[in-house]
């Protein structure tokens, strides 16, 4: 195996999961058994997804080292490589370069509450995350979850609900645009239900991904509760084809959101020139 | 990609015999993008179908592809096949591995590999397919029927049963058409005009039926369920609301000419009705013959008639229409036996065609029912009847048989007897074509009972000595030439399409075939459709054809139309051109080309109402789907669903890396 | 030996004696494809070395799907539709005839043999002609050889 | 290292001896434009002013196969396309391009893993300078580095004094190479005139600029910006030409149950290069593609590797359809008057 | 008065009026030896006009993108007038937002002319006893017509604008000084084989860096063909093969619509000879359908309208 | 007009009179007859029922010879005119035949050439032309012209007046003032080539020509086939034996009327050879001319 970077690692399809009507859920596992067993990552980090005979997209990956032997992305259907991604059925082979780009610094979160704030698709970076804090769980504070989607039928990772809402400490706040028959919970946009639930900024850290018009009025509503920019952390999204900062796509001023990113700090966002 | 089930028909052995099935079933499982992949003896059967439906529901398939005859004959059976089965019709693409493969190519092995190659590319191209719906289309709830014949009038009958309007539109003065002119018809001997008039009494009376006489369709524009019609009223010269149809007029009327009806051999007047059962019984000035027309004086009429109803300064009214659907029941012309020098037809007076001896037997044709010889006015007593005039002829006259002459000469031996007792009929024929219900049993009746004479074989020759026509011919049964002294000969004279066909095929947007009767939709599955939707064929303009098959058609005819017209609205073709306005410059070249104007600009403007940009937009209902606007468009913006560029490529890259 | 003769000895000696020539054909669904069907049900025996593309009218033919059958290395293209005046779709097949005309001249100009290249007409009672289309197209690519690609390295 | 010379004729002699170890491209003049080709492939021609045509190509090709692969059903195997064995050298090489190299390695080195196939070509390249006698109207390399008259990244450099080449070595490399037979030592008259020869040359260009710190103050709201893009035609010349540009775009090649993926140049300059999935465009207008060119080459760089990511070579002034001008960008740039109205873009 | 000078009181009149918004022009360039198109927006900014041999960009490139913000004015030379035509027709400008100013010079002119002399030395280029005056520091040197001008001017008629709102310049009808399709007929004596190779040496070298497209009036397509996602028309490698299919899909595309302006060919940094292809496109419309672009306003598109006689692929 | 003149065997023997008069109204019609030098017999009508070859080289080989002449081809004889017309159109044809007869016979023909007969070339002419040398009207003649079954046949092959109603024959002698009748048997079989193997079905035809020409109220009949003439001439002596019945209805050559009606004089016009004497016929012509 020469150390060419653009050539993916071959990985097979071991379970696909329907998340939404257009999302799925995939799992895999690499072929190559030695570079399975010392493959490690860490929560943040995405990866790129090769369909032979379609293409390479960008993915981040929604599981956590921590229950290794898998790696798990979430896919909604979109452009060629996602319909592709569709299409595929268990057992079939991809191509995955991974990990890629920086990632959540946990470390420092340690002892911190946890915000996470999620919005449909965006909730799988998050997740990442989530599923890391819970597997060291007492590394960290209360653990609270804040995830909105446009309808109950939009909300991914509807399994691990129960699980996340049972583990110790952590609250699991839903939200759904429109009001909805048979649904229990809130209804709101996520920004209005993030100000009623007036999250305690002391010794917080905030962590949202999601549709960009949520991201704005999210970040806007943390300063407004008192959250510094270094407390909330949010992952950017940009088209990407390398992955690994060369081909000169995904730049914000002298950053590469591809190598420097795509977890950045509110600070770090305020320091870029305004292009993205 | 798309999860794609094939499925590899043998048609029985049509295919099978050529193309080695289980091969292209192995080499198709192994495409990418496919899911599922076996062959049947019989897909378009229901077993067949079934194995269709169950697959997809097991195997979770979102495209189907079946490789076995042409589109064109099973498309709709697996649409409709597969949208039974929950997916959308238009996940579905044929192989045609049949007509265009196993039947034309004797090569097995090249054969096979040319299956595998269009089934590779039907799967590639079904995998780039998407769920495309048809929208609705108004139809306007009114019939056009263009021809008053028997079939014209059968088909508004229906229509009009059927509590839709019809307008019936006919280019002489009255309906009726070539049956009119008849006396008797076979197999029955019933009086034509006794079965006719009646139909053509309740078609003048009936509410739902509007008929114009003298008329002419002079363009169509439109589409199914929207067509719009110009028609010509031709001056009739005679109000109808005034007019009683006493007939003092055409009694008085001084001049006299050749009468169209009569086949020349009667005479009609400057005004006339063509037939005394005339519908409607209203006369008609004919401005070429007319003395006041022609010359300036004379106005007999006006002043005979008792209501007043000349008028003289009447003008052709062109009026248009909008109609759902059209029937064309235009009729035939018969073929002019002057081809034949050796018949002498046309220098011999008693040289006549049939119709003309079917004239010379009415009781309304110009020896008012006697029998009676053009040259004497004598019956005749020996009488030669001689079959296929210009049919079954390749040299001068048409291949095709023209069905009902057989029929119309024993008919006319039969009643010849009845008429003349001591008449003696003789029938050269080639071969008697009597396959109809009583068609046998009529014409032995004429040659046993009424003692016709049958001479198999042709004749050579037609002299005229004295008074006498020597017919020269053979008798192929008894091996020796024959010859008859005449009083009479009658010709069965071919039928052929009206003079005008070709011009109106190409009003309606339909197609004729090589002697120019209207082709059908499919010979043997669609006979009374056309290729062009909401376009439908009643009688022989579409081939010749005897009454009751004619009848037959017209009423399938009008049940064609019931049919479109018992739905709410149409649906719209779902392959349709759609228009990507971010990405259309607005050059509207497509607008300049299509042929259906279907495509108008269209001003898109900001939130705040403000134009930003002209596009093109494709109005779904007009269009046809013909793809030319895609071909033109040079950003690829204007796309034909189902025909897509990208689906168009993907065939031609799955044949080009085809191993 | 007559240049004809040359011609085709020339084609035998080449190693692709066993060289089938590859033809696409675009066939317009209402004409030129009902041609080819009646071939078939009157089981007219032509060559097998065409597959046929079928599009609504000879009107949705883009040149460019010419361009790209050659692009990737077809030795011969047919594009068949309607006679001028009967066209389905009444007017569809006129812009064709306009289009690969000119764009029949440019592909000479560019260096592609004219063999290369047929544009007919073939109505849906023309079994025959086109089974004598796809036989002389055949026939004519086989005399041109195997094609070495649009830029001939 | 001391300096050496060789007569003109024995130019070709020497090259044709390199030419059996290694693969020898000179600049060979085709349709009007100099390229580096293949000794065998047309005719040398090493009097021609300005810079050729960079050697982007000789290290990123415009299209370059990543790996080829194999697919059938469910299966797939990869099969990578093996990495540059062959050593080559290449003459006649401007200043300016082999320092575009010392900017482009750092770009595909900086972030782990560095860019494999572009390496495996740099390090089997040996680069042999040819001195620019009289420069282009366009260039300016001066302005932004002293390499014309101390080298990077060239193993060795020779300088056209008349009826001989001047030549000196910069890397062992290069020393090895001057000791073939066809060189001799320099004399002290030789020396004299190399050193009049680029006298002249200097005296043609501008003096060094302080790029270096101006650029870090760029006005993002400059408004030459807005009259560039009304300007710009919004084509790739001025990227394809430049030897720094290193942008490249990855994608598919689908043949059937096979295929491959291959690497191809592509330029900030075009409007899909940031377009995302769903529409949105950080660069959606051309104000913002010019914008990007120019901070790239002169803030960015600076502030990531530390060096400018011009080198003045003035192929994108001289290609450009409409007469853009980054010098000239540049200078306005740095004018430290309010921002100016006017219209030409002096 | 010179050509400039009423250039520039035109467009004074022009911009004071309020009748235009803007008026697009040539102005210097950033060394004598070149021009760069600009944008006057102000009656004082219109001093900056030049008229001159080095005034070579085809400036209607602009309008479609330039009438959005208002009435505009630009000068357009002969060949230039046609695609302003073309333009029109094609609904990308309204009559009425353009104003047209028709300048005939002499001459253009080409790159190659000024091979002899140092570039930095020239202080102007200017058009004198019909050919090109350099000055330079040692005094005026006069390029003779045939070496000076672009083949394209030297074999223009300069034929009556179909659309003029300004007529600037000499606009006699001149007889063409070379014959435009010179290049064709010489390329046409090559063998099928010998063309393949011709193109194949010079699609090799396109690096698809689209300076021909983007400097084509004609090409003003939001989304090109081969800038579709998924690759469907056109692959983005630069192989010869995917070249070629470029090439000929853009002749397909201008074919009936370009005027020969050959700014494709000067734009291409690689030497390609684009406009071979584009002379030969014009020589078949104007053989096959009799019609020239940008002649008439009434016109129709090439592609855009047919007659029942066209040529027929097999006459019955 | 110049033609290249074909007279064929019959017309230098039994058909000496067709010959003279043909050569004779020619001239006063203005049309030249250069007769082919060297001429051969044309095969009539045995050599196709024994080999096809001979039968297309005998004749060809007269057609190529006018052809060397550069003239178009006249034959007045029916017989002659269908074999040299079946050997031009059978090599114009068919290249493969040309070269057969090139090679194997030597006949070098390039169908560049027409072959005509007697009775188009003239009828060709116009009414006003034949009208404009009419000295002495044949007024109160009753003629049926008889064209036999032959001279126009195949259609497609002579492509001359319509084959089953032909008229051109009537239209020449009402130039001539003369009165055609109507009748039926006009293109009838004469029993042609039957004359020397089964002498008694040409009696039999040749009366049922000659009644329905008497029924028609004809007094002569003309014709332009020496085979026909022959037959209808000589077989009334043999029909008055057999059936009884006396017809003396003499057969003109066309030709001989027109000499007549151009005003030639009878000597030469070879009307003393016809067996039945067509004195009585002629007797209020000539008289009234003379």
């Amino acid at each position: 195996m020469s150390n060419n970077p653009y050539v993916p690692q071959l990985a097979v399809i071991e379970k696909i999961t329907e998340e939404t009507w257009d999302t799925k859920t995939f799992r895999a596992v690499f072929v190559d058994e030695e570079f399975r067993n010392n493959f490690t990552y860490k929560p943040g980090q995405f990866q790129e997804v090769s369909v032979f005979g379609t293409g390479e997209a960008t993915f981040c990956l929604t599981s956590t080292a921590t229950r290794p032997g898998y790696i798990e992305f979430s896919v909604k259907r979109f452009g060629c490589v996602t319909k592709a991604l569709h299409g595929l059925s268990e057992g079939a082979t991809v191509g995955v370069r991974a990990p890629l780009g920086n990632c959540f610094p946990y470390e420092s979160f340690k002892g911190k509450d946890l915000w996470f704030i999620g919005g449909g698709i965006g909730m799988a970076p998050l997740r990442s995350l989530l599923n890391f804090c819970l597997d060291n769980r007492d590394d960290y504070g209360t653990v609270n979850i804040i995830y909105g989607a446009r309808s109950a039928g939009d909300l991914c990772f509807k399994s691990e609900f129960d699980e996340w809402k049972n583990s110790p400490n952590t609250n699991l706040y839903l939200t759904i645009d429109r009001e909805e028959e048979g649904w229990t919970e809130n209804v709101g946009f996520v920004p209005s239900y993030l100000m009623d639930l007036k999250p305690n900024p002391e010794g917080a850290i905030a962590i949202t991904c999601g549709p960009p018009i949520m991201i704005k009025f999210v970040l806007k509503n943390l300063n407004e509760l008192g959250f510094t920019d270094e407390q909330i952390y949010t992952t950017l999204e940009m088209r990407m084809k390398c992955g690994i900062g060369k081909c000169g796509r995904c730049n914000i001023g002298q950053y590469y959101v591809c190598t420097d990113g795509p977890v950045f700090s509110n600070a770090q966002l305020k320091g870029l020139p305004l292009e993205y | 990609m798309a999860r794609v089930g094939v499925f590899i028909c043998w048609c029985g052995s049509n295919i099978a015999k050529t193309v080695d099935v289980e091969k292209v079933a192995e080499a198709a499982a192994a495409l990418p993008g496919v899911a599922y992949s076996t062959n049947y003896k019989y897909m378009c059967s229901e077993p067949g179908q079934n194995l269709v439906k169950q697959a997809i529901a097991e195997h979770k398939l979102s495209s189907i592809v079946v490789a076995s005859c042409s589109p064109r004959l099973h498309e709709p059976t697996f649409r409709r096949c597969i949208s039974e089965a929950g997916l959308n019709p238009f996940m579905l693409e044929m192989a045609n591995i049949r007509e265009h493969c196993s039947w034309v190519h004797d090569d097995n092995d090249a054969a096979t590999k040319k299956a595998i190659d269009l089934v590779a590319m039907a799967v590639a191209k079904v995998a780039k397919n998407e769920p495309l719906s048809s929208q609705a289309i108004p139809i306007t709830k009114k019939a056009l029927v263009i021809g008053g014949g028997v079939s014209g009038i059968q088909t508004a009958l229906d229509i009009a049963d059927a509590g839709y309007k019809v307008t019936l539109v006919e280019r002489t003065p009255s309906i009726g058409g070539r049956m009119a002119q008849y006396d008797k018809t076979f197999p029955t001997l019933d009086c034509a005009a006794c079965i006719l008039t009646p139909k053509m009494v309740d078609a003048a009376s009936n509410p739902n039926i509007e008929i114009l006489s003298y008329s002419e369709v002079e363009n169509v524009s439109g589409f199914v369920g929207n067509f719009d019609v110009t028609i010509r009223k031709r001056a009739r010269s005679v109000d109808m609301s005034k007019c009683t149809g006493c007939g003092a007029c055409y009694e008085k009327c001084p001049k006299k000419v050749s009468s169209e009806f009569d086949c020349g051999l009667g005479q009609r007047k400057a005004i006339y009705v063509p037939f005394p059962q005339a519908v409607p019984n209203v006369p008609v000035i004919d401005r070429e013959v007319c003395r006041w027309f022609a010359e300036g004086k004379c106005k007999v009429c006006e002043k005979i008639c008792p209501t007043g109803a000349i008028d003289y300064s009447q003008e052709d009214e062109v009026i248009t229409e909008q109609f759902g659907a059209i029937v064309a029941a235009t009729g035939f012309d018969t073929w002019d036996p002057q081809e034949y020098g050796n018949l002498g037809y046309g220098k011999y007076p008693d040289v006549i065609t049939s119709l003309q001896f079917e004239r010379l037997f009415n009781a309304s044709g110009p020896t008012d029912g006697k029998l009676l010889r053009p040259s004497d006015n004598q019956p005749p007593k020996n009488v030669v009847f001689i079959s296929c005039i210009g049919s079954r002829d390749d040299e001068h006259g048409y291949p095709y048989c023209s069905k009902v002459c057989c029929m119309y000469n024993a008919k006319h031996a039969l009643l010849l007897k009845e008429k003349v007792s001591d008449a003696q009929a003789y029938v050269f024929y080639m071969d008697i074509r009597a396959n109809g219900k009583g068609y046998e049993e009529f014409v032995r009746r004429a040659m046993e009972k009424y003692g016709a004479v049958y001479l198999r074989g042709r004749v050579s020759r037609i002299i005229q000595e004295g008074d006498k026509l020597i017919v020269r011919g053979a008798d192929t049964l008894a091996g020796k030439p024959v010859e008859i002294e005449a009083d009479m000969v009658v010709l069965a004279a071919a039928m052929k399409p009206q003079p005008d066909a070709k011009e109106m095929a190409r009003k309606l947007g339909i197609s004729t075939d090589e002697y120019n009767w209207f082709s059908e939709a499919h010979p043997k599955l669609r006979p009374v459709e056309v290729l062009t939707a909401g376009v439908y064929l009643a009688g022989v303009c579409q081939y010749p054809k005897d009454i009751p098959d004619s009848v037959a058609q017209a009423s399938g005819a009008a049940s064609k139309v019931i049919g479109l017209f018992s739905k709410p609205n149409l649906e719209s073709e779902p392959t349709v051109a759609e228009v990507n306005e971010t990405t259309c410059a607005g050059c509207l070249l497509c607008k300049e080309i299509c042929p259906f104007s279907a495509i108008e600009p269209k001003l898109l403007t900001d939130r705040a109402g403000n134009p930003v940009k002209t596009v093109a937009s494709v109005n779904q209902g007009l269009c046809h789907g013909c793809g030319t606007c895609v071909a033109g468009c040079r950003s690829a913006s204007v796309q034909l669903k189902g025909f897509k560029d990208d689906q168009l490529l993907a065939e031609v890259d799955a044949l080009a890396f085809m191993e | 030996m007559t240049e004809q003769e040359e011609r085709t000895e020339q084609v035998e000696t080449k190693e692709n004696a066993g060289w089938e020539p590859k033809l696409i054909g675009f066939l317009c669904n209402w004409c030129s494809y009902a041609g080819a069907d009646l071939a078939g049900s009157s089981r007219l025996k032509y060559p097998p070395n065409m597959r046929v593309v079928r599009v609504p009218c000879s009107g949705r033919v883009n040149p460019q799907f010419v361009m790209k059958a050659f692009e990737r290395g077809f030795d011969g293209v047919l594009v068949a539709g309607c006679h001028p005046g009967d066209c389905h779709y009444s007017k569809g097949n006129y812009y064709t005839r306009r289009r690969l005309m000119l764009f029949k001249e440019f592909l000479e100009f560019m260096g592609i043999e004219p063999e290369r290249f047929k544009f007919d007409w073939v109505s849906a009672a023309e079994g025959q002609k086109f089974a004598e289309v796809v036989g002389e197209l055949t026939e004519s690519v086989k005399r041109a050889g195997p094609f070495e690609g649009v830029c001939k390295r | 290292m001391e300096a050496k010379v060789i007569a003109k004729q024995d130019i070709s002699a020497w090259l044709s001896s390199l030419a059996e170890k290694m693969e020898v491209l000179a600049p060979v003049e085709d349709g009007g434009v100099i390229r580096y080709r293949p000794l065998g492939e047309g005719e040398m021609n090493l009097n021609f002013s300005g810079p050729a045509k960079s050697l982007r190509d000789h290290f990123t090709p415009e299209t370059e196969t990543l790996f080829r692969y194999k697919y059938e059903g469910l299966k797939a195997e990869l099969e990578e396309s093996p990495a540059e064995e062959h050593d080559r050298l290449i003459f006649g090489v401007r200043a300016c391009d082999a320092a575009a190299l010392k900017y482009v390695d750092a770009v595909y080195s900086m972030v782990e893993p560095r860019d494999e196939p572009y390496f495996a070509r740099r390090e089997r390249t040996t680069i042999v300078g040819l001195f620019c006698n009289n420069p282009a109207w366009s260039c300016f390399c001066t302005e932004v580095g002293n390499f014309l008259t101390n080298p990077q990244e060239m193993d060795a450099g020779l300088t056209d004094i008349g009826d001989k080449y001047y030549a000196e070595a910069y890397t062992a490399k290069g020393e090895e190479l001057l000791s073939a037979a066809q060189f001799e030592p320099a004399g002290a008259e030789d020396a004299a005139a190399v050193e009049k020869v680029k006298q002249k040359a200097l005296s043609r260009l501008p003096a060094k600029g302080a790029h270096e710190e101006a650029c870090l103050s760029y006005n993002w709201d400059s408004p030459i910006f807005p009259e560039l893009a009304e300007k710009c035609l919004g084509c790739g010349v001025c990227a394809y030409s430049c030897p720094t540009c290193h942008c490249f775009d990855i994608q598919e090649c689908a043949q059937g149950k096979k295929g491959s993926r291959f690497r191809c140049w592509d330029t900030c300059q075009f409007e899909k290069f940031t377009l995302m999935g769903h529409g949105h465009n950080p660069r959606p207008s051309k104000k913002e593609r010019t914008r990007q060119r120019v901070f790239h080459k002169f803030k960015y760089s600076i502030e990531r590797y530390k060096m400018l990511g011009c080198v003045g070579c003035g192929r994108c002034i001289s290609a450009c359809p409409v007469n853009i001008d980054i010098h000239a960008v540049v200078a306005e740039l740095e004018k430290p008057a309010p921002a100016s109205e006017g219209v030409n873009n002096e | 008065m010179s050509m400039e000078q009423e250039l520039r009181e035109k467009a004074k009149e022009l911009l004071s009026s309020g009748k235009v918004k803007v008026v697009i022009g040539y102005g210097e360039g950033s060394i004598p030896i070149k021009s760069t198109p600009i944008f006057v927006k102000t009656p004082e900014q219109a001093d900056c006009l030049v008229l001159n041999p080095t005034c070579t960009n085809n400036l209607t490139v602009y309008l479609p993108q330039a009438v959005k913000s208002g009435p505009v004015a630009v000068v357009a030379k002969p060949c230039e007038v046609k695609n302003i035509v073309e333009l029109v027709k094609e609904n990308q400008i309204k009559r009425e937002d353009v104003t047209v100013i028709a300048v005939s010079t002499p001459g253009i002119l080409n790159d190659a002319a000024l091979a002899e002399f140092d570039l930095l030395d020239v202080k102007k280029i200017s058009w004198k006893a019909d050919g090109v005056a350099v000055t330079t520091s040692q005094g005026d040197t006069v390029i003779p017509r045939d070496a000076a001008f672009q083949k394209k001017c030297l074999s223009c008629t300069a034929a009556q604008p179909a659309i003029a709102d300004i007529k600037i310049g000499d606009w006699a009808e001149r007889a063409p000084l070379q014959d435009k399709f010179a290049d064709v007929e010489e390329y046409e004596k090559l063998s099928a084989e010998e063309k393949r190779a011709f193109w194949a040496g010079q699609f090799s070298k396109c690096i698809r860096c689209y300076a021909c497209r983007q400097a084509c009036p004609g090409c003003y397509c939001n989304e090109c063909f081969v800038d579709k996602n998924g690759q469907i028309w056109a692959s983005k490698d630069t192989g010869a093969e995917s070249n070629w299919f470029f090439h000929m899909t853009r002749m397909m595309h201008t074919a009936g619509r370009c005027t020969g302006c050959g700014e494709c060919e000067r734009a291409c940094p690689m030497g390609i000879p684009l406009s071979l292809m584009g002379k030969k496109m014009s020589l078949l419309v104007k053989e096959l359908f009799g019609t020239q672009p940008g002649e008439s306003m009434e016109d129709a598109p090439v592609f855009g309208c047919y007659q029942t006689n066209d040529p027929d692929p097999c006459p019955e | 007009m110049k033609y290249a003149y074909y007279p064929g065997c019959s017309l230098h023997s039994t058909a000496k009179e067709y010959n003279q008069s043909a050569k004779e109204i020619a001239k006063t019609l203005g049309i030249e007859l250069e007769e082919i030098e060297d001429w051969n017999c044309c095969g009539a009508t045995s050599a196709h029922s024994m080999n096809k070859e001979l039968s297309i080289a005998l004749p060809l080989r007269n057609v190529a010879r006018a052809e060397s002449m550069g003239l178009d081809v006249v034959a007045p004889c029916a017989a002659c005119f269908s074999r040299l017309k079946g050997a031009d159109s059978a090599v114009k044809d068919d290249p493969d035949m040309q070269k057969l007869m090139a090679e194997k016979y030597g006949i070098e023909y390039n169908g560049t050439i027409k072959v005509h007969s007697l009775l188009s070339a003239i009828h060709v002419l116009g009414d006003e032309a034949i009208k404009a040398q009419v000295k002495r009207e044949l007024t109160g003649l009753k003629v049926a012209c008889y064209y036999g079954c032959l001279l126009l046949r195949p259609p497609s092959m002579v492509g001359f007046d319509d084959a089953e109603n032909p008229t051109s024959l009537d239209s020449i002698m009402a130039d001539l003032g003369a009165e055609p009748v109507e009748w039926g048997y006009k293109n009838e079989c004469c029993g042609a080539s039957l004359s020397l193997s089964k002498p008694e079905i040409v009696v039999k035809l040749t009366r049922d020509i000659l009644s329905s020409a008497r029924r028609a109220g004809a007094e002569c009949i003309v014709t332009a086939c020496p085979l026909c003439q022959a037959n209808l001439d000589t077989r009334q002596s043999d029909i008055e034996k057999k059936y009884g019945e006396k017809f003396d209805i003499p057969v003109f050559y066309f030709t001989q009327l027109m000499g007549l009606a151009f005003g030639s004089w009878p000597g030469h016009l070879g009307l003393s050879k016809l067996m039945v004497n067509p004195e009585p016929v002629l007797q209020g012509l000539v008289s009234k001319g003379e």
